[in-house]
């Protein structure tokens, strides 16, 4: 009965993640607003696994790990160009640029 | 209304009012802990949506290992807001379009119902949730027969394994990874 | 020694090993040191060019068949098999790659000096690669051997070249990347198409040449994309100038292969393919004109600008131009004599151009120059040199007596009959290649010693190892000039063949008794 | 070794002792003899100036030693010997032929050169009456001048490697006249151009010898391309190359004076025309004399340039059914006889006058054989290469002597120039006489070239019966008989009469050459003084013995043309006419000039008018100079190097379609902005895409 209010509140949090991401510039605000959406969709996976079976539990296992391994790796490639630019604002970082 | 949805409520307000915070906070410490306070209506939520297990590795995981490890590298590097690092109104404007997009998309799932998702699955109206959702009755059954845990650990060490076994490994490259990167020398 | 070949079972494995030895020749190279790889190579191709010398007593020239073939499926799902075999035009192909190949890696002897593993390695993939091309007779298979050159010349141009290196190695992969590119889009569509009609999935090379004549209105587009990639390879003008760029900035070995046997792939994909396929298209009267037109403005284009070359390596590759416009007149006026020749001319051409851009390489090792202004008077100093340079010289512009006559001559007097003008004018490209060859040869090896650079190159002759690489080709140039015969005997099947394939199936004559006979065939 | 005796000859020949005779098929002798001088003296001029890579450097080092110690002696053997050998090889078998039952040719078959379908060409060697003459000539003449060369280029460094060119020119020069087939000849005309193009590019260090070496080899390909074609068409027409199937079967295929064998012999002609330097392809001969003198003697005036007489004596039947063709080989024979002997009025170099002379005298020969008088022709070639070798010869001692002298005084003066000799008869008496022999047999006396040249002016006058331009011709050869008296004697007179103009230091070093090179120009005078006897006229007492040896070959050509000889007065007044016109020139030239106070070569005015188109060979170098060469270099290399490969086919379709790419991608990249946030909005947006079309679609 709590399935269609989860959703929705899984879609909500999901779509301010995708604004932070957006609007924001800062690398690791960035990550966190990732973060966000992440726990967004895991939410959905908790909601729907009442009625679907564990599998949808074991998935939110594998999103946190994930979620960690990211956090772990991402924060790690934060620190590298913080070393070489002294920020982790995205204007300065346009290594990729064609 | 129960006092179940009730509470409900109170968490996913709380969630999307600590979202908001989130992002709108100048300082990345603040944003920080808005985080942590939306993880902690999740793990609420998670709990009244029976998945016990979940919201308590919520907690510890994600509110507790994630985020400090988060705040430890904001602090670490001294980002603590001195300038701002929002965009201007166009971008707001822009992500608020998207965002909101995707959201209202999505939010029309909120009166989506266990019958629905029986009918998606059979391609039958006839049938209900009862007679087809028969997995959230197993795993019903298997909460009450070992427990939250046991129901989880189960087809985590059996069916899902070697998954489990790949997200270790995902895992140690990660953390070799994250040595190599941040190091300046090994 | 027919028999003593039988007995061992030759046509089973001959083209297996000239396939998979070179390849694993790779493997104790990668392993050996880097001072050992040279030695390792030699071995090697010597191995393989002595076991491939066999063909010449188990060909049976007497047949125009396919002979040592074999079938093993690779992707029978797909219709593609590994089908090979040699017949008269192939044959002589093969022997040139295999004989080509000890020859450079002894040219390369000094002058590789970086990353020595990995060059003779990638001179041992072409050597499969180059005998694959000619040996393939499926499809699918002749594509993939077709692109697997590329890649080592790509390398050995665009490592072990010269300064202007990138440039060339890029025009030269673009520029035959395109032109084969085409050629795999119509190999598809016309194996997509045959399969439609006969129900059958196949890249067999004997089975498409069966049902090529039910391709209708399409088969003007394959022919377009196939000539399209010979032609750049061959090249035909006006798809020559990555040639001058490609040879200019490659390492002696590279030119010699280039010259001597890839070239040769784009005139042998015409023999084997373009024209046999769509003998209606090629052998129209306005292909046959524009062909025979290129061929001709290629033979004069060549010699004339060749001879206001600065450059020694330039000269030569645009006397290929100018030599490889022979061989396509010859292709298309496709009669016995003709054809013939235009395979006599791309063996000669192999020998001479190979030993020419050997001497360049052996000259450039001693002077570091491949100007001309720098060169003069040399027949004083290094006359061993200067004797080889000349014969070479000679045989590579048609004196009779040495290999590249004959195979001109051949060419000249066969195309007469039915293309008298464009056959005259040809006849004038002799003129031009005395003028551009012996002016070159003066500027290098006589009027004045005057360089002290020059002079100091007194008692730096040919050694050992630069003779043994260069006389072979001389005994080579001799040799077909005077008796081409066993040569001409062992083609002239096959050669047949190709002038029966390429009268048009489509022509019909009227006989006495007014039913219609297929035309004579 | 021989044979079979039998027929008629076999009584009159019974005299000659067996060993003396040799059967045709030993003629591959003739050409392997000098083949194999050449192979080793090759092998010595290489062996002497370096390594010797082949063999262990021990061993090497020593033969090194041994060749460098005896290479002179080693060469002149075997240089002079393979080619007396030779010379020996050709008169037996001259011997042996006589006692062949059938005077038809007789085809040595060595091996088959070229089989590709039904086109058949044997390497195979042909004696017949024809080419035992020019093998004779050939072998005879060039054993004189490799005798005369041992004595002329002693001195030389590259003494091995001249003695290896000379014998690979006698072997193709045998192979041109015994190959059985057009294309078999065609190996020899190549190979004596190859053979001449390394000889007058000898000193190869001045570049003025090897421009001249090139010149001729491309003068000659030119020539060569009309051979081909002529080749192409013959086999076309008949399919074969075979002179004997050739000769038999073309005149049956084709109509008489038809444009096939117009295009065919005018084809051939002009291969004649560049090998024998006639107009327009003769400007290669003068420059030619750049190589040593004794290479002059042979190749530029005895031998090799005859071939295309030859070519057209053997191919006489041809010439002769086109009667346009054989005109128009007659015209150009003698307007470049004319033009030529102008030219030599005004040089003053030794070798160039003889130079002009002999591309004069070629003309002669063409009128000859354009005439249909092909025995006249080649009876003239045999006497020509008689006289002119002598000349050539003994200007070749005279400039030894000249080289010498000045050599002593360490002078730089130019040893060839007629303008610095002068007196030479007192230092040089030998030579004097045995050049004045030779000058008069040119100019027309009663030696040898007056029975030869006064026999093809004879015929020339009796075709103008039918064809009334040879009218025309006969009066041009009796004015070029006229000049050429006259430039011969100012030749004479200038080198050895008069004063000495060498300088007063350098005359004493003057002096007769060695033995060996004055004993083959006894010969030669010899020879020259009593050659005209092998086709002396009726009116002189002889059979035309030449003429009816001939005649297995002439045969078939007089069924279709016949010129004939005038008889009876006629003929008196023609030789009278002849015999005036070469005094008058003799004497004209010896007064003129010996009158005349010339300068030495040093202090010489430029030449002024007439003199001055003369002396520069009325521009004709200079003219195709601006007309061909220029333009052709230059539209290769503005037009075609640089205009179409590299601006056209680079420029525009391979840089332009690089280009093309290049505008594509930049395109491209302007959406790689490299800003994370547009790539998250790029991302977020194709989300919503996808979402949307579930939505929709669920």
């Amino acid at each position: 009965m709590l399935l269609g209010p989860s959703l929705a509140l899984s879609a909500v949090l999901f779509g301010i993640g995708v604004i932070g991401v957006l609007v924001r510039r800062n690398a690791i605000v960035i990550f966190m607003c990732v973060e966000l959406m992440l726990n967004a969709v895991n939410l959905s996976f908790v909601a729907l696994s009442q009625y679907h079976g564990v599998g949808g539990r074991v998935m939110v296992f594998f999103v946190m790990t994930v979620a960690a391994a990211e956090a772990a790796v991402g924060l790690a490639i934060m620190i590298a160009v913080f070393r070489h630019l002294e920020s982790v604002d995205l204007k300065n970082i346009n290594l990729l640029h064609g | 209304m129960t006092v179940v949805q009730i509470v409900f409520y109170v968490f996913a307000v709380a969630a999307v009012i600590g979202a908001i915070m989130c992002i709108t906070q100048r300082n990345p410490i603040a944003s920080a802990f808005w985080l942590v306070s939306v993880l902690m209506s999740l793990a609420g939520v998670f709990v009244l949506l029976q998945a016990q297990f979940i919201g308590v590795m919520q907690v510890l995981v994600y509110a507790g290992a994630i985020m400090v490890l988060f705040l430890f590298v904001i602090m670490l590097l001294d980002l603590g807001g001195k300038t701002s690092d929002r965009r201007g109104a166009p971008s707001w404007v822009l992500a608020v379009v998207v965002g909101g997009a995707i959201t209202v998309s999505m939010a029309q799932l909120a009166d989506y119902t266990p019958d629905q998702l029986a009918h998606e699955i059979s391609g039958s109206t006839e049938l209900n949730a009862d007679v087809v959702l028969l997995e959230g009755q197993r795993l019903q059954e298997a909460i009450e027969a070992r427990g939250v845990v046991g129901a989880i650990a189960e087809p985590l060490f059996g069916f899902y394994l070697i998954p489990f076994q790949i997200t270790g490994l995902l895992l140690l490259t990660a953390v070799v990874g994250a040595v190599v990167l941040a190091k300046r020398r090994i | 020694m027919t028999d003593f070949l039988s007995s061992l079972g030759y046509a089973q494995w001959i083209i297996p090993v000239l396939l998979l030895v070179p390849v694993a020749g790779i493997l104790p190279i990668l392993l050996a040191p880097a001072a050992q790889a040279k030695r390792i190579a030699l071995v090697v191709s010597t191995v393989v060019f002595v076991v491939s010398l066999g063909l010449w007593w188990a060909f049976d020239a007497t047949s125009g068949n396919f002979q040592f073939a074999a079938t093993l499926p690779w992707m029978p799902f797909w219709g593609i098999y590994y089908r090979v075999g040699i017949d008269g035009i192939s044959l002589f192909m093969v022997l040139l790659s295999t004989a080509m190949m000890p020859l450079a890696v002894l040219g390369s002897w000094h002058y590789i000096t970086k990353a020595e593993r990995g060059y003779y390695a990638l001179l041992l993939a072409m050597t499969s690669g180059m005998v694959g091309v000619f040996v393939a007779l499926d499809l699918f298979l002749f594509y993939f051997f077709w692109e697997l050159i590329l890649i080592p010349m790509y390398f050995i141009i665009g490592v072990w070249g010269g300064p202007n290196r990138l440039y060339a190695t890029i025009k030269f992969f673009l520029y035959t990347m395109f032109g084969s590119l085409l050629m795999l889009v119509a190999i598809l569509l016309m194996v997509w198409q045959t399969a439609h009609t006969t129900g059958i999935v196949s890249f067999d090379y004997a089975f498409l040449l069966e049902h090529a004549g039910e391709l209708g209105s399409a088969a003007p587009w394959y022919f377009a994309a196939f000539a399209l990639a010979f032609a750049i390879k061959v090249p035909m003008v006006p798809f020559h100038t990555w040639l001058p760029d490609a040879h200019t900035e490659a390492p002696t070995a590279g030119s010699v292969l280039l010259a001597a046997v890839l070239l040769k792939m784009g005139t042998y994909g015409f023999l084997r393919f373009a024209v046999p396929l769509f003998p209606d298209v090629a052998m129209s009267p306005p292909v046959t004109a524009l062909f025979i037109s290129l061929a001709v403005i290629g033979i004069i284009h060549g010699a004339l600008v060749a001879m206001v070359q600065p450059d020694v390596k330039r000269l030569v590759a645009y006397s290929s131009v100018s030599h490889m416009g022979f061989a396509m007149l010859g292709i298309w006026a496709a009669t016995v004599q003709s054809v013939q020749g235009a395979l006599m001319v791309m063996i000669g051409h192999g020998l001479a151009t190979g030993a020419l851009f050997f001497l360049v390489g052996m000259l450039y090792e001693r002077r570091h120059s491949r100007m001309f202004a720098d060169f003069g008077g040399l027949a004083r100093v290094i006359p061993l040199f200067s004797l080889m340079l000349t014969i070479t010289a000679l045989a590579s512009i048609g004196l009779p007596g040495l290999s590249g006559f004959v195979g001109e001559f051949l060419v000249l007097l066969g195309s007469f009959e039915n293309h008298p003008w464009a056959t005259g004018i040809a006849t004038t490209g002799v003129v031009f290649a005395a003028a551009y060859m012996l002016w070159a040869v003066q500027r290098i090896i006589y009027n004045p010693l005057v360089q002290p650079e020059n002079k100091a190159l007194a008692g730096h002759d040919l050694n050992l190892r630069e003779v043994l690489v260069v006389l072979p080709l001389i005994f080579g140039m001799i040799w077909l000039g005077l008796y081409p015969k066993p040569v001409l005997r062992r083609m002239e099947a096959a050669a047949t063949r190709f002038v029966e394939f390429s009268i048009p199936r489509a022509v019909t004559v009227q006989t006495a008794d007014g039913s219609e006979t297929e035309g004579a065939k | 070794m021989l044979l079979t005796l039998a027929g008629p000859a076999a009584q009159a020949l019974e005299a000659v002792p067996r060993w003396l005779v040799l059967h045709p098929h030993w003629v591959w002798l003739t050409v392997a003899l000098p083949l194999a001088g050449f192979l080793i003296n090759g092998k010595l001029a290489i062996a002497a100036s370096g390594p010797v890579p082949l063999l262990p450097p021990k061993l090497a080092q020593r033969i090194t030693e041994m060749v460098r110690r005896y290479q002179h002696g080693i060469v002149t053997v075997v240089g002079t010997g393979v080619l007396l050998a030779a010379f020996v090889v050709s008169l037996m078998l001259f011997l042996g032929f006589q006692f062949l039952d059938t005077q038809s040719a007789y085809v040595l078959r060595l091996w088959s050169w070229i089989p590709v379908g039904r086109f058949q060409v044997d390497m195979a060697l042909q004696v017949d009456q024809l080419s035992l003459v020019m093998l004779l000539v050939v072998t005879g003449v060039g054993s004189l001048i490799h005798l005369f060369s041992v004595g002329y280029m002693r001195e030389d460094p590259g003494y091995a490697r001249y003695f290896a060119y000379l014998n690979l020119f006698i072997a193709f020069m045998l192979v041109l006249v015994l190959g059985s087939s057009f294309l078999v000849m065609f190996i020899g005309w190549e190979g004596v151009g190859l053979c001449s193009y390394l000889l007058i590019g000898f000193w190869f260090e001045d570049k003025a010898n090897s421009d001249a070496g090139k010149k001729a080899f491309l003068v000659n390909r030119i020539g060569d391309v009309g051979f081909m074609i002529a080749m192409f068409m013959i086999w076309t027409t008949v399919g074969s190359l075979d002179f004997s199937t050739v000769l038999r079967e073309l005149p049956a295929a084709v109509p008489v004076g038809g444009a096939l064998i117009t295009a065919i012999t005018m084809f051939l002609f002009l291969g004649a025309t560049g090998k024998s330097a006639q107009i327009p392809l003769y400007v290669w001969l003068p420059d030619a004399m750049a190589g040593p003198t004794p290479v002059s003697a042979l190749i530029h005036a005895a031998t090799m340039v005859t071939a295309g007489v030859y070519l057209v004596a053997r191919t006489g039947v041809l010439f002769a059914m086109a009667p346009i063709s054989s005109t128009i080989v007659a015209g150009v024979g003698v307007v470049t006889a004319l033009f030529a002997a102008s030219m030599a009025l005004r040089q003053y170099d030794i070798k160039k006058v003889l130079a002009y002379s002999t591309i004069s005298q070629l003309g002669y020969m063409f009128l000859g054989v354009g005439t249909g008088a092909f025995a006249a022709g080649i009876f003239h070639l045999i006497t020509h290469a008689f006289f002119k070798a002598l000349l050539f010869l003994g200007a070749g001692s005279v400039i030894h002597a000249m080289h010498h002298a000045y050599h002593e005084v360490h002078s730089s003066e130019d040893a060839q120039d007629m303008r610095n000799m002068g007196g030479l008869r007192k230092a040089m008496p030998w030579t004097t006489v045995l050049m004045w022999i030779a000058a008069l047999a040119i100019a027309g006396m009663p030696l040898s070239g007056f029975f030869s040249k006064d026999e093809i002016l004879a015929y020339a006058f009796g075709r103008g019966h039918d064809n009334p331009v040879f009218y025309l011709y006969y009066v041009l050869g009796i004015v070029t008989a006229l000049m050429t008296a006259f430039y011969m004697a100012r030749l004479m007179a200038m080198t050895f009469h008069g004063k000495s103009r060498t300088g007063a230091d350098a005359e004493p070093y003057l002096h007769e050459a060695p033995w060996i090179m004055t004993g083959p120009l006894v010969v030669l005078g010899i020879l020259t003084v009593f050659g005209g006897m092998i086709n002396l006229p009726t009116w002189a007492g002889g059979h035309h013995w030449l003429q009816s040896w001939l005649l297995p070959i002439t045969a078939t050509a007089e069924m279709y043309l016949r010129p004939e000889l005038p008889h009876g007065t006629t003929e008196y007044v023609l030789i009278g006419l002849a015999l005036t016109a070469a005094l008058v020139g003799l004497v004209a030239g010896y007064r003129l000039t010996v009158g005349q106070t010339i300068v030495p070569a040093r202090d010489a005015p430029e030449e002024r008018g007439f003199w001055k188109v003369l002396y520069h060979k009325y521009y004709v170098d200079e003219l195709y100079d601006a007309v061909i060469v220029r333009p052709l270099i230059l539209f290769s290399q503005r037009f075609l190097w640089k205009g179409v490969d590299t601006r056209v086919v680079d420029g525009v379709f391979v840089n332009g379609s690089a280009g093309i790419s290049r505008f594509l991608g930049q395109i491209g990249s302007r959406f790689q902005t490299g800003q994370l946030g547009f790539y998250v909005l790029l991302f977020v947006l194709g989300a919503l895409w996808i979402l949307r079309a579930m939505v929709g679609g669920g």
